[in-house]
C-alpha cells in the first residue's frame, strides 16, 4: 500500500497536478509518526510511510497550507493592481497556482469535508486521495468502534471502495455506561479526569473543528482567556466549552483523545453531544456532505421537545 | 441530597430573562406587588437566543447555585425564531451538564410572557425552593473567582 | 479612565420604602470608576432630569447608572436627557430596583442588598458600554404593489394619497383581481364590479400610481428603503401606449376558439381580446398560441391573416413585441399575491371531470356575473337551460387532516358566507329553483353575518343539510344524482340535482413561495406569507420594508382584506416619510480579525442581514490575505443576537449587550 | 367486561383514533350500502368514541360493511371508518362461540359460478 | 422481461379466461409470467384488524418468493393485487407487523421487509409496454364499441397505499379500452362497490349495488363492461336481472384484439 502510495504521489508531482504532498513521516522510533509535507520524488522515497502506525488526521494541515497558496495568489493580484495604479500598461504578474495532495483516511475525509463547508479549505488547492484505515491502527474504542468507513468528498480513492456499508459499532456504549451511572458517579469520574488536564491545549490544537482564527480562549478581547489552572472547574469549563463550540461540526475523528498526554477520553464528550442530537433531533454526521444544516443552526418549531426531556432521558439513579 | 454547612445560606440564583417578554413579565410581577426571594438576580438580554453557555457556566463559576433561562412561548418570539435555537441549545447543554454529573434542577428554561406576571413570581419561587433543596452548588463554583 | 454617575430614585415611597437608598447610593458610591453617587425623590421629574444633566456636565461624567423603575419605563427618558447633556445616550444604564426589587420584597435588609447588586451590574455595564451612534440609511421614496386585486389597488392608492409613487405589478392583463370577477359581495348584496371597478379607475388616473400588467418580480436584491427589483414584462403583442382599446382588432379577428380565461374557461375569446369591458389598462392582448398570424410566422410565413393589425388604426398592434426586463428601486413593498381555487381534480366524488354543471364557486360567481359568459341568466353550462335544483358543497379541500393528501387542514373562512349568497340571489331571481346546501358547520362571524346567512334559511327557504356529498352520478338526461348523508335526520338523501357547485377550499397563489424565497421572508407550512407577530404585527412580515395585504396572509373576506391592506399601506407610508432610515444601534458587528468566515451566524439569522464577502488583509512582510469574512447589515439587523452564540470563536458580538458585558454583570450580582 | 376496556379493545384493534372525527357526514354520505346498516359509519366513530358499545356489538350492521375502503378513502379527516367498523366486527367475533357463517351454510349460497374468492372473503369476515 | 405471477385462488378454475388469455397476450406483447411456486389463496380480503397476522402470512410468503425470484409480482385479480400490496405495505412500514410476522416466517427460514414490488398487469400494460406498442399489436380492434370500465373497490383503494390511479377519477382501464380500439365510457359508478361477498350475509346488497351500477353504465349508454375482478363480475352478471350488458375479463378483450382469442 505505502507504494502504491509513494508511486501515485510521484506520478502527480511528475504531470505537475501536484506541488506539495502531506502525508506521514517516520520519525525516531517505527511507531511515532509525524505529518509531514513532501516536495520532491526523493523526499517520498526517504521518509514517507503509511503504516498502521499512521493515525494522524492530516485534513486540518490543509488548512495553512491552502492559506498559504491563497496569499500568494492575492498577493500577487494586490501587487498586480497596485502596479498598475502606478504605470497604466505594466505587465501583470502571473497568479501562482499550486495544488497540495493529501492523503485521507475515511475517518479524516469527514473532518476535510466539515472543513470545506466551513470555508477552511479552498477545495481548488486540494488533491484528496482516499486511503484506507488499517483496521490494525490503534486509535483505541474511537476506531474500534468508528462511525463509519465510506470515504466522503476525495478526488481519488487507492485501495478503498466508494460506497461501503457502514459498520456495525457500539459506538455509543461508552457514552451510555456514563449515562447509566449516578450524577455523583459521573461527577467524580470526570472530577478525576479534568484533575489530571494541564490545559496544554493538544486536544484543541489538534482537533480539525478548532480551527478559529482566534479561539475564544486567547482572545483577550472577551473574559474567557484564561490560562492557567488551579481548580477543576477551570478544566470543566474549558472542556464543555471546547465541546461546545464543536458540537454538531465534530466528525468525532478522535484527535482530541489521542493527542491527549494525560489521556483524557475527551471524545466521550464529543460523542455524547453526537448522541443527544441524533437522538433527539434526528441521525446527523458531521462533514458527511456540503449541504446539511448541523442540529444547532436549525430547528423544527413544533417537534422540538421542551428541555425539560434532558430529565426525562437522564439516566440518573439517585432518589428524587 | 446536599446538605448546606452553613444555616444562614440562602441560595445565589441568577435569571436570564428576554427583554420582550419575560422582562416585561417580571415588571408586571412587581406591578402587582408579587413577591419573591431577593436573591433572585435578573439580567436583561434582548432575546432567550442571545444567552451564551458561556454565561451560564460563568455563573456556576462565580458561584451561583442556580441558573434559568425565561424566553417568549414559542411561536411568540419576538424576533420569530430566537427561542427556538435556545431551546435547542439549552437541551444540548444540560444535556452535557447531566452528563457531567451537575445535579438536575440546577438549571432551568422557562416560557413566560409579558401578560405572566403571576406565573412569573410562581416560576421564581418554585425555583428558589427547588435550588434550596439541591443546597450550595458545589460541583461547579471555582473558588478562586469567588468574590466576598 | 471611566467617570460614572449614579443617580438613585425613591420614587417617592415606591423604592424608598422598601430600599435604604441612602445605603444603596453610599456603596455604589465606592465602586471603581464611580465619582458621583446620589439619591432623590423623582429622577424623572424635570428637577431630577436638571440634576443629571448639571452632573454630567460638571462632573465630566463618561456613563450614567439610574437605580429606578424599569428600564422599560423611564430608559427612553433619561437616554434624552443624556443627550441633552451633551453625553452618548447609550453610556446610560437602567438598574431596576423597584419593578424588580421594590416591589417584589418586603424585607429592607434583602431589598437593599438586591439593589445594590443591580446598581453594580448596571456600573459594570456602563463601563463596558461604548457610545453607538445609530447608523442612517437613505430611503428610496417609492413603493412596490406585487399584486393588483383589491388589497394591492386599495394599499397602492393609500401609499399614492401620501403623495409617494407606487407601482403595481400585477401577472394578469388586468387589474381588479378575484373581486372583479365576482357577481355581488356579502352581507349587503351590492355588485362587486360596481364598487371595484371605480377603484380600478382611480388607480389608472392616479399620477402617483404606475400599473405593470403582464408582469412579474422576477429578482430582488437590496433591504428595507433600498430594495433592487427586476421585474418580467411579458409581451401581450399590443402596444400599451398606443392602444386606446376601441376593439375594432377584436371584432375583425376570424378565431372565435380561444378558451376565455377571465371567464375560467367557461366560454371562448377570440385571439385578440380585451379581459372585460372595465378592464385596466384597456389593452387588447393577443393569445399567441391562438393568433393566427402568429403561428402563421412560427410556421415561417409572414402572410397569415393579420386581420386586427390592418383593422387597428392607432397601429399598436406589435407581432414582435418581446418580454423585456426592467429594474426599479423602492423603498417599501407590499406583498398582495392573494387566492386561488384548489384544484378539484381530486375531488373526482363530486364528478367535477365528468359533468360540466359540476362547477366551482368562483365559476359560478361568473355564470350569475351580468359580463359572464351568460350575461348574468343562471343556466347550465351542459345545455343551457335553466337549473331547477342546485346543491351546494361546503368545504371541498378545506379542514382536511394533516395527512391527507388532497386538502388543506385551514378552513377557508369566507365559504360559508359566499354560498349562502349564491343560494340567496338563486332563490331571488329564481324562486321555482330549490337550493340545499350541505355543511360541516354554518361559521358566520362577522357583522351581519349570521343575520344573512339566516336570512337565506327564513326569508329565502335554503335548505341547509347537516351533512356532506359523498358521491355525484351524472345521468344521461342531463340531471346530477347527489348522493349525501343528513346527520339529523340520520338518513342518506339523493337528490336529483341539475346543478352542483362545490365551495372549493382557497389556497395561496402559486406565485408565492418562489416570491418569498426571493424576498427571503417566511412562510407558513400552507405557504401563506407569515406575519411578524401574529397579534401585534399582522401586516409586517419578518423581513424589514416588507409588509402583507389580503388573502396571501391568509383566508380573508373583502372587508378585512381592504383593512389589512390599509393598514400595510399606512406601515409603508411611516417608512416612506421618513428621510434617512435611524437603526437600532444596538446590532451584532463581527471582529473581521476573529471571523473564520463558518457561515454559522447567517445559517440562524431570522432576517438575512448576514453575508460573506472576500476581504483583503495585509499580512506579514507585505503579503495580502484575501478572507471570507462576516458581515451585518445594520439596517436589517434586530439586534437578537442568535448570531452571536452560532458563532465558535466569539468574533460575532452584540452591541449594547456585548459578551463582556453580560459576563460583566454576572460577575458583579454575584 | 366493562365498556371502556371493550372500547380499548376495539381501538388496538382497529388503530383508528375516533377524536379526530369532525363529524362531516362524509362517510356515511359515501357509503354505498348505508341502507343496509341500522348504524352508520359515522355512528360507528361517534358511538365508540362515546363508549356507546352494546348496541353496535348487537348490530347486524357490523357485517353489512363491504369492506369497500370508499369511506377510508374519503373521509377528509383520515379517520377511516371501515377500520373500526371491522375492529367492532373482529371483537365481536373473538368473544362469540359459533361462527358467524358456519361451513355447512356455504352449500346453500354455492352455484356453479361463484368464485373461490368470494368463499373465502366470506370466511375472513363471518368467521372467527 | 419476466414476471413473478401469483394467479390466486380463483383463476385456478372459475376465473380461467382471466388467466390463461393473460398469459398468451402477455408472451404477445414480450413479457412472460412465471407462476410462482406453491403460492397459497391470498384471503381474499385484507385483514384490516392491527393484530392480524397469521392472515397476512400467506401473502408475504408469496411476497418473499418473489423477492428471491428477482422478479416484481404481477396479479391479475384486483382482490389479490389488493390484499398483496396492502400487506406488503404493513410490513414496509409498520415495524411491528413486521415483527410479529418475521417471528412466524423463523421456522421456515424467511426474512422479509416489504421489498418486492407488486405490480397489477394493468401496470405493466401502461408503464412497461405502454399504449402504444398494444396499440399497435391489435389484430381485431373494438372499433365503435362502447365499452365501460368496472373497476369496483379493490384495484384503487385505499388510494394512499396502492397509488395504481386515481382512485375517483381513475384513466387506467379506460386508456386501455382506447389501446384496444374501443370507446371507453365514463359513469360514476365505476369506481363503487358491487357487494363483494355479502350475499353470505343478505342477497340483496349486492343486488341493489349491481343495479345500481349497471343502470348508470347502461344510462350512459355502454354495449358492455370490462373488468378485472372475478368477484365483481360474478356479482354483476348474477344480479344483472334484466340489464342487458355482459361484464368481461380485460384480458379475455385484449386476447380476443392481439387475435389470439381462437387458439385456446
Amino acid at each position: 500500500m505505502q507504494d502504491k502510495l509513494i508511486a501515485r504521489a510521484k506520478e502527480l508531482l511528475a504531470e505537475g497536478k501536484v506541488q506539495k504532498v502531506v502525508g506521514w513521516k517516520k520519525g525516531l522510533f517505527e511507531d511515532d509518526i509525524t505529518p509531514a509535507v513532501f516536495t520532491t520524488a526523493e523526499e517520498l522515497d526517504k521518509d514517507f510511510v503509511f503504516n498502521k502506525y499512521c493515525k494522524a488526521n492530516l485534513s486540518k494541515y490543509l488548512v495553512k497550507i491552502t492559506r498559504e497558496i491563497e496569499v500568494a495568489k492575492s498577493t500577487t493580484r494586490m501587487n498586480n493592481t497596485m502596479a498598475k495604479q502606478r504605470d497604466p500598461n505594466a505587465e501583470d504578474k502571473p497568479i501562482p497556482q499550486a495544488v497540495v495532495l493529501v492523503f485521507l483516511k475515511p475517518s479524516d475525509t469527514y473532518s476535510f469535508t466539515q472543513l470545506l463547508k466551513e470555508n477552511r479549505i479552498t477545495r481548488g488547492d486540494v488533491y484528496a486521495i482516499g486511503v484506507p484505515c488499517q483496521d490494525t491502527l490503534d486509535g483505541g474504542d474511537v476506531c474500534e468502534n468508528c462511525k463509519n468507513k465510506k470515504p466522503v468528498s476525495c478526488d481519488e480513492l487507492i485501495g478503498i471502495e466508494a460506497d461501503i456499508e457502514p459498520v456495525e459499532s457500539a459506538r455509543m456504549a461508552e457514552v451510555a455506561k456514563l449515562e447509566a451511572m449516578t450524577a455523583d458517579e459521573r461527577d467524580a469520574f470526570w472530577k478525576n479526569e479534568f484533575s489530571r488536564c494541564l490545559r496544554c491545549n493538544a486536544c484543541r490544537d489538534i482537533c480539525p473543528a478548532c480551527t478559529c482564527e482566534k479561539c475564544v480562549f486567547d482572545n483577550n478581547k472577551l473574559y474567557t482567556s484564561q490560562k492557567v489552572a488551579e481548580t477543576n472547574f477551570e478544566e470543566s469549563l474549558f472542556h464543555i466549552i471546547r465541546a461546545w463550540h464543536v458540537a454538531g461540526r465534530c466528525t468525532d475523528c478522535g484527535e482530541c483523545s489521542r493527542v491527549c498526554p494525560q489521556h483524557i477520553p475527551l471524545y466521550l464528550l464529543n460523542r455524547k453531544f453526537i448522541k443527544d442530537i441524533n437522538e433527539i433531533y434526528g441521525e446527523y454526521q458531521a462533514g458527511s456532505d456540503m449541504e446539511t444544516k448541523p442540529a444547532m443552526l436549525t430547528f423544527n418549531a413544533e417537534g422540538d421537545p421542551e428541555t425539560t426531556i434532558v430529565y426525562d432521558r437522564s439516566h440518573d439513579k439517585e432518589a428524587e | 441530597m446536599i446538605m448546606s454547612e452553613n444555616k444562614n445560606w440562602t441560595p445565589k440564583i441568577v435569571a436570564f430573562c428576554c427583554n420582550w417578554c419575560s422582562y416585561a413579565g417580571a415588571d408586571l410581577a412587581g406591578n402587582n406587588r408579587l413577591e419573591y426571594p431577593g436573591n433572585v438576580k435578573i439580567i436583561r438580554i434582548p432575546c432567550s437566543c442571545r444567552l451564551n453557555p458561556l454565561f451560564i457556566l460563568r455563573a456556576f463559576q462565580r458561584g451561583a447555585d442556580g441558573v434559568i433561562l425565561c424566553g417568549c412561548h414559542p411561536g411568540d418570539c419576538h424576533y420569530s425564531t430566537g427561542n427556538y435555537f435556545a431551546r435547542r441549545r439549552m437541551t444540548l447543554l444540560f444535556s452535557m451538564l447531566d452528563f457531567l454529573g451537575i445535579e438536575k434542577g440546577r438549571t432551568r428554561v422557562e416560557w413566560c410572557s409579558a401578560a405572566e406576571g403571576v406565573r412569573f413570581a410562581g416560576i421564581m419561587n418554585d425555583f428558589v425552593k427547588q435550588i434550596t433543596e439541591l443546597g450550595e452548588c458545589k460541583k461547579l463554583e471555582d473558588v478562586r473567582c469567588k468574590t466576598n | 479612565m471611566e467617570r460614572i454617575g449614579v443617580f438613585v430614585c425613591h420614587c417617592g415611597t415606591n423604592i424608598a420604602g422598601t430600599v435604604d437608598v441612602e445605603k444603596v447610593a453610599e456603596e455604589l458610591g465606592k465602586v471603581d470608576g464611580v465619582v458621583y453617587s446620589t439619591h432623590y425623590t423623582y429622577m424623572c421629574s424635570s428637577a431630577g432630569q436638571q440634576m443629571i444633566e448639571d452632573h454630567i456636565k460638571n462632573d465630566k461624567l463618561t456613563g450614567v447608572v439610574l437605580c429606578s423603575c424599569s428600564p422599560r419605563m423611564h430608559e427612553k427618558t433619561f437616554r434624552s436627557c443624556a443627550e441633552r447633556a451633551g453625553l452618548n445616550p447609550f453610556k446610560v444604564e437602567v438598574a431596576n430596583i423597584r419593578e424588580q426589587t421594590s416591589w417584589v420584597m418586603k424585607d429592607m435588609e434583602q431589598a437593599t442588598e438586591k439593589a445594590i447588586a443591580l446598581g453594580k451590574a448596571a456600573i459594570a455595564k456602563t463601563i463596558l458600554d461604548t457610545p453607538l451612534i445609530a447608523g442612517e440609511t437613505p430611503m428610496t421614496k417609492r413603493a412596490l404593489v406585487i399584486g393588483g386585486g383589491i388589497a394591492g389597488i386599495t394599499a397602492a392608492l393609500d401609499i399614492a394619497d401620501a403623495g409617494f409613487p407606487v407601482d403595481i405589478v400585477e401577472k394578469d392583463y388586468t387589474v381588479g383581481g378575484k373581486m372583479a370577477k365576482l357577481d355581488k359581495t356579502f352581507p349587503t348584496l351590492d355588485c362587486a364590479s360596481c364598487i371595484v371597478t371605480p377603484k380600478m379607475t382611480e388607480v389608472s388616473q392616479n399620477p402617483n400610481i404606475r400599473i405593470l400588467s403582464a408582469s412579474e418580480v422576477c429578482r430582488v436584491s437590496g433591504y428595507i428603503g433600498n430594495f433592487e427589483i427586476d421585474i418580467k414584462r411579458h409581451p401581450r403583442y399590443v402596444d400599451e401606449t398606443k392602444c386606446t382599446g376601441c376593439g375594432a382588432c377584436i371584432e375583425k379577428c376570424p378565431n372565435k376558439k380561444v378558451p376565455n380565461s377571465f371567464n375560467l374557461g367557461l366560454n371562448n375569446r377570440k385571439a385578440i381580446d380585451i379581459p372585460f369591458a372595465q378592464a385596466v389598462p384597456k389593452v387588447a392582448n393577443i393569445d399567441a398560441t391562438y393568433c393566427l398570424h402568429m403561428k402563421g410566422l412560427a410556421n415561417g410565413k409572414d402572410n397569415v391573416c393579420g386581420f386586427c393589425e390592418k383593422a387597428c388604426a392607432a397601429g399598436a398592434i406589435k407581432f414582435d413585441q418581446k418580454e423585456e426586463i426592467i429594474t426599479e428601486k423602492y423603498g417599501a413593498i407590499i406583498v398582495a399575491t392573494g387566492y386561488n381555487p384548489i384544484s378539484l381534480e381530486k375531488f373526482d366524488e363530486y364528478a367535477y371531470n365528468q359533468s360540466p354543471d359540476v362547477v366551482s364557486s368562483l365559476e359560478f360567481e361568473r355564470l350569475c356575473n351580468a359580463s359572464g359568459p351568460t350575461n348574468g341568466h343562471l343556466l347550465r353550462p351542459s345545455d343551457g337551460k335553466e337549473p331547477k335544483t342546485i346543491v351546494f358543497v361546503q368545504c371541498v379541500g378545506s379542514r382536511c387532516s394533516a395527512d391527507s393528501t388532497k386538502g388543506h387542514e385551514y378552513c377557508s373562512k369566507i365559504c360559508c358566507m359566499y354560498t349562502a349568497k349564491h343560494a340567496i340571489l338563486t332563490r331571488d331571481h329564481y324562486p321555482d329553483t330549490n337550493c340545499y346546501v350541505f355543511y360541516i358547520d354554518v361559521r358566520t362571524p362577522g357583522k351581519l353575518f349570521d343575520e344573512f346567512y339566516r336570512r337565506a334559511v327564513e326569508q329565502y327557504g335554503v335548505h341547509y343539510i347537516k351533512g356532506q356529498v359523498g358521491k355525484v352520478t351524472p345521468q344521461s338526461d342531463g340531471t346530477l344524482d347527489v348522493q349525501g348523508s343528513d346527520l339529523i335526520l340520520n338518513k342518506q338523501v339523493h337528490i336529483k340535482a341539475d346543478m352542483v357547485v362545490l365551495a372549493a377550499s382557497i389556497e395561496a397563489d402559486k406565485s408565492a413561495r418562489p416570491l418569498a424565497t426571493m424576498l427571503t421572508t417566511s412562510m407558513d407550512n400552507n405557504d401563506f406569507f407569515l406575519e411578524a407577530h401574529a397579534k401585534l404585527r399582522p401586516v409586517e412580515s419578518p423581513t424589514a420594508g416588507i409588509f402583507l395585504a389580503g388573502c396571501c396572509q391568509g383566508p380573508k373576506d373583502i372587508p378585512e382584506t381592504v383593512a389589512q391592506s390599509s393598514g400595510a399601506a399606512a406601515k409603508a407610508i411611516c417608512l416612506l416619510v421618513k428621510d434617512k432610515l435611524k437603526n437600532d444601534p444596538c446590532t451584532a458587528n463581527p471582529d473581521e480579525n476573529a471571523c473564520n468566515g463558518c457561515g454559522q451566524c447567517a445559517n440562524v439569522c431570522p432576517y438575512g442581514a448576514i453575508s460573506y464577502i472576500d476581504k483583503d488583509f495585509r499580512g506579514p512582510n507585505r503579503t495580502t490575505i484575501t478572507r471570507h469574512v462576516s458581515q451585518v447589515n445594520s439596517a436589517m439587523c434586530h439586534g437578537c443576537g442568535a448570531c452571536t452564540v452560532a458563532c465558535p470563536s466569539g468574533a460575532m458580538d452584540l452591541k449594547g449587550f456585548s459578551n463582556k458585558q453580560i459576563l460583566a454583570e454576572v460577575d458583579s450580582v454575584l | 367486561m366493562e365498556a371502556d376496556l371493550t372500547k380499548e379493545i376495539i381501538l388496538q384493534k382497529s388503530g383508528v383514533n375516533p377524536k379526530k372525527c369532525m363529524v362531516c357526514g362524509k362517510c356515511s354520505a359515501t357509503c354505498p350500502n348505508y341502507d343496509a346498516m341500522e348504524y352508520h359509519p359515522h355512528q360507528f366513530v361517534q358511538m365508540v368514541e362515546n363508549g356507546d358499545l352494546e348496541p353496535l356489538l348487537q348490530s347486524k350492521s357490523i357485517y353489512a360493511c363491504l369492506s369497500c375502503f370508499a369511506c377510508l378513502e374519503r373521509c377528509p379527516r383520515q379517520v377511516e371508518p371501515a377500520k373500526l367498523i371491522d375492529g367492532v366486527r373482529a371483537f365481536v367475533e373473538g368473544q362469540r362461540g359459533p361462527h358467524r357463517l358456519d361451513p355447512v351454510q356455504v352449500p346453500e349460497h354455492l352455484d356453479d359460478d361463484m368464485p373461490q374468492q368470494a368463499i373465502v372473503s366470506a370466511f375472513r369476515k363471518y368467521k372467527r | 422481461m419476466t414476471y413473478s405471477y401469483f394467479p390466486g385462488c380463483t383463476l385456478k378454475n372459475k376465473a380461467i379466461d382471466l388467466d390463461v388469455y393473460a398469459r398468451k397476450s402477455a408472451e404477445a406483447l414480450g413479457f412472460t409470467l412465471e407462476e410462482i411456486p406453491e403460492w397459497q389463496c391470498c384471503g381474499g380480503e385484507y385483514p384490516m384488524a392491527k393484530d392480524e397476522i397469521a392472515s397476512k402470512l400467506s401473502s408475504v410468503r408469496a411476497l418473499a418468493n418473489a423477492r428471491d425470484s428477482g422478479h416484481d409480482l404481477v396479479t391479475l385479480c384486483s382482490a389479490c393485487y389488493n390484499v398483496l400490496k396492502q400487506v406488503n405495505n404493513d410490513v414496509a412500514t409498520d415495524e411491528n407487523v413486521a415483527f410479529k410476522v418475521n417471528n412466524y416466517l423463523k421456522q421456515d427460514e424467511i426474512e422479509y421487509h416489504g421489498e418486492a414490488k407488486v405490480v397489477h398487469y394493468l401496470e405493466i400494460l401502461r408503464d412497461v409496454v405502454g399504449w402504444d406498442k398494444v396499440k399497435a399489436a391489435v389484430k381485431k380492434p373494438f372499433t365503435g364499441k362502447k365499452i365501460g370500465a368496472y373497476y369496483g373497490c379493490l384495484l384503487l383503494r385505499p388510494g394512499k397505499v396502492l397509488q395504481l390511479d386515481d382512485p375517483e377519477n381513475p384513466q387506467l382501464i379506460e386508456d386501455f379500452i382506447k389501446a384496444i380500439g374501443g370507446t371507453p365510457v365514463i359513469y360514476a359508478q365505476r369506481n363503487e362497490c358491487c357487494g363483494a361477498y355479502t350475499m353470505f350475509e343478505d342477497e340483496s346488497i349486492p343486488k341493489n349495488r349491481t343495479k345500481k351500477i349497471l343502470s348508470n353504465a347502461e344510462d350512459m349508454g355502454a354495449d358492455f363492461l370490462v373488468t378485472s375482478c372475478p368477484l365483481c363480475r360474478y356479482n354483476l352478471i348474477k344480479n344483472k336481472g334484466d340489464s342487458k350488458l355482459d361484464v368481461i375479463y380485460f384480458t379475455e378483450l385484449l386476447a380476443e384484439a392481439l387475435g389470439l382469442k381462437e387458439e385456446k
